[in-house]
């Protein structure tokens, strides 16, 4: 089998997707490694369902305060220029589009952009939280997830089988083989992993592909 | 007008059974009424309802808790028996192989579960308290949770009716209350607390500190003072 | 012509139906004055609209702050365990039914305790600022106000002819010559202004009233 | 990143005709951007929309406004020909002999009015900034501000469903603001500043003072920066 990008390639790819200025919030697992690798030069600001904007580094052994958590219950370390706020302002923010870009993770994308992150049906019990709201009201939608699941089948999906977090939402799909844009005509293949052909990419994945124009190889 | 009890039993004692409830505090200690809800186990009224964002994780996966600590959450009110239903968006544990007590419990029917998305829980509570029955809100629309519910297009884009939650009690924790309730929470603990003290028919609070009146200035002030009936001092030893 | 009790006294008689830990919103006019005569050893909490809860006196001359007002531009002075917040917080506090007593003024109340008290028709053009909400949102609504219009008209009316505050809202009406309750069967005379005859009253009010048993004279 | 602009001419430089603003200050002149307010009069775009609690009063009656101060309201645009539309609560003196500017250009069919209770004024405009579309109120039920709006029964009581206000700008006046754009207000001038500034596509503030980062503790910051687009700092000597 090929190799894969790990977990940190991942995530240091949709940080270039990071814009200066934008305010960010990045969901539990791959999404939540980004902040680490936003390049020099651009400040994000980061947003978490917990009830703080504009937090900095996770706190030092030693140093974690109860009252300083982020939405994984992450210990925050104190910033000059940090906020907190209820729950309900926390996503009043997120509903009224002040968030700029959300990163999730996914159990399966579909060729529409639909979403679902929640449930897996067998469970038949799952974690809504905060991901619902993040769907639907972040500007733009990026998810970062591994291209199969761990029986090998393809997370990008024709038509979503598990339950649906919101419809049409995510933008770009950042996974351990390729870069895939949502386009109003499907999924369209924008960078292959390093060593992955297009045809590769394609036979891991359910859904026919469109291959953009001068496909490149992963840029970091 | 007297809001200040001594003692989280006595501060409790009066909850009856079929009572519903908001315990909250995100997920970790830090902004859970962990005494209150201590108090409420030894009471152990029965068939409550608990609206909570989660149905206690902390106790089982040790979300936002300092190293060496055990927190208490609603895990124990479960434990015990006396929860009938939980209205929350994260009730289960996101590691499958350390369930929750709710969790367990739900499988073997002897707890019901409303979930709702973690904006629209803060949403409904907030209308809860200020006097909106209803509003129509993005989020869930196309998925199970607005299933059964309005679906009403505004400009172009579609959204789901959802109704306002109250309680009859709130349990709450906050960082300091002067001697008329007037509130403050530290940082990521103001949360769902500061919401839920707003919507519930009686609001019981307990916090590091009561001061005099004057000690916590105005400008500083989350919860003004008119939200909260009943406080409790925590006496015992806080590192904060 | 009889006496009338002048707007002090009005307010006075107002003031005695507040009780130890009433938040209470006072509304412009003869209802701002009410909280000149609370009685010493009840505590009454005061709300205004325009964002502060608990207020006490107002400011000396010399003293004012142009950030700390009331609802009708009048001048706060600096209380200990006073609080600020937003106007959506404000009328939350309202609306969300956290108001135990409102005193507003009025240009009608009607026999079933509808309310009307924000324009005049033959000015075309009125005020409703915070008085609809106020009028639904408190629970308890007391009308302080003049028995009679400039021209002698009664203003307690079978049905209002200007546009409505809020429907059945009123509880009760302290007016210049007497306390009125609004009960299911219509308006109960209570008190009458010493020297008023419950005839007399009568015939200054274009309802046909109620008379209680044992009607007083207005007590302070 | 920069959001620091030197005047306040620049900060309001490109709103074009027909837009929509959000301006309040109560009614007094504590909470109102009065130089926001002047350079726009100054740069003088037209047809504009504004969402205020009144149409401008303090400049008339000295609602608010301190013995000797003569304060700028929305009254100057009202005569300055450029407004088109005011969505207020309070839009007429309450002192029929002094007539506000906006009350004789109405009286001239000059302007526009929709006139909308306070309470409900204030949560259209946070659900604006909220993403809630629209919501049930009870206030205005049975009177002629729910005319023609749909009335909908909740538990027996009857509630009347108005809809969100966004706006292009918000002129805001806040106390102070850390360089990032974070920002407290004084006293009863948060009033309907907190909120508009979150449901304005471009927030500009006028503030007392701009401070470093840090200055403004985070426990007391009352907007988060996100809010906040455009701050000038006010350089006329303050009293405060």
């Amino acid at each position: 089998m090929k190799d894969r990008l790990n977990r940190e390639i991942i995530a240091m790819r949709v940080a270039k997707e990071l814009q200066d200025g934008d305010v960010v919030n990045l969901g539990i697992g791959i999404p939540s490694l980004c902040s680490q690798f936003v390049p020099e030069g651009k400040t994000v600001i980061y947003h978490s369902e917990s009830g703080v904007l504009n937090y900095g580094p996770m706190a030092e052994d030693g140093l974690e305060d109860q009252d300083l958590i982020n939405a994984s219950g992450q210990f925050l370390a104190p910033v000059d220029g940090m906020s907190f706020f209820s729950s309900s302002d926390a996503f009043a923010m997120i509903r009224g589009g002040h968030i700029d870009v959300t990163v999730l993770g996914a159990l399966q994308v579909s060729k529409f952009g639909d979403l679902a992150n929640w449930m897996i049906p067998s469970r038949g019990i799952g974690n809504v939280g905060g991901g619902m709201d993040l769907a639907v009201g972040a500007k733009k939608v990026i998810v970062a997830m591994e291209h199969n699941d761990k029986n090998g089948a393809s997370k990008i999906v024709n038509e979503c089988t598990f339950p649906l977090t919101s419809k049409s939402c995510v933008s770009l799909i950042v996974t351990d083989i390729a870069v895939i844009e949502v386009v109003r005509e499907g999924l369209k293949l924008l960078e292959c992993a390093p060593g992955w052909t297009k045809e590769e990419i394609q036979s891991e994945t359910s859904v026919e592909l469109i291959f953009a124009e001068g496909i490149q190889e992963f840029s970091l | 007008m007297n809001k200040i009890f001594n003692s989280f039993e006595e501060a409790v004692s009066d909850i009856p059974d079929n009572s519903t409830l908001m315990i909250d505090g995100f997920a970790g200690p830090g902004g859970t009424s962990q005494n209150l809800i201590t108090a409420l186990r030894n009471l152990g009224s029965k068939d409550l309802t608990v609206i909570s964002n989660t149905a206690g994780l902390a106790s089982v996966i040790g979300f936002g808790t300092l190293p060496g600590k055990t927190p208490v959450d609603i895990g124990i009110l479960v434990e015990n028996h006396q929860i009938k239903k939980v209205i929350a968006s994260f009730p289960v544990s996101p590691s499958p192989s350390r369930p929750t007590a709710f969790e367990k419990a739900y499988a073997k029917h002897e707890v019901e579960l409303e979930l709702v998305p973690q904006g629209t829980l803060a949403e409904r509570i907030r209308a809860g308290g200020a006097g909106i029955p209803a509003f129509f809100t993005p989020t869930g629309v196309g998925t199970t949770v607005s299933e059964g519910k309005e679906i009403r297009e505004f400009q172009g884009k579609q959204y789901v009716l959802e109704t306002a939650l109250k309680a009859d009690y709130a349990l709450i924790r906050a960082y300091k209350s002067d001697k008329l309730g007037n509130l403050i929470y530290r940082g990521t603990s103001k949360n769902f607390n500061s919401v839920m003290v707003t919507a519930a028919a009686t609001s019981i609070v307990e916090v590091d500190k009561i001061v005099n009146i004057g000690e916590i200035e105005s400008s500083l002030i989350d919860t003004p003072l008119i939200y909260v009936d009943r406080i409790v001092e925590i006496k015992e030893n806080n590192e904060r």
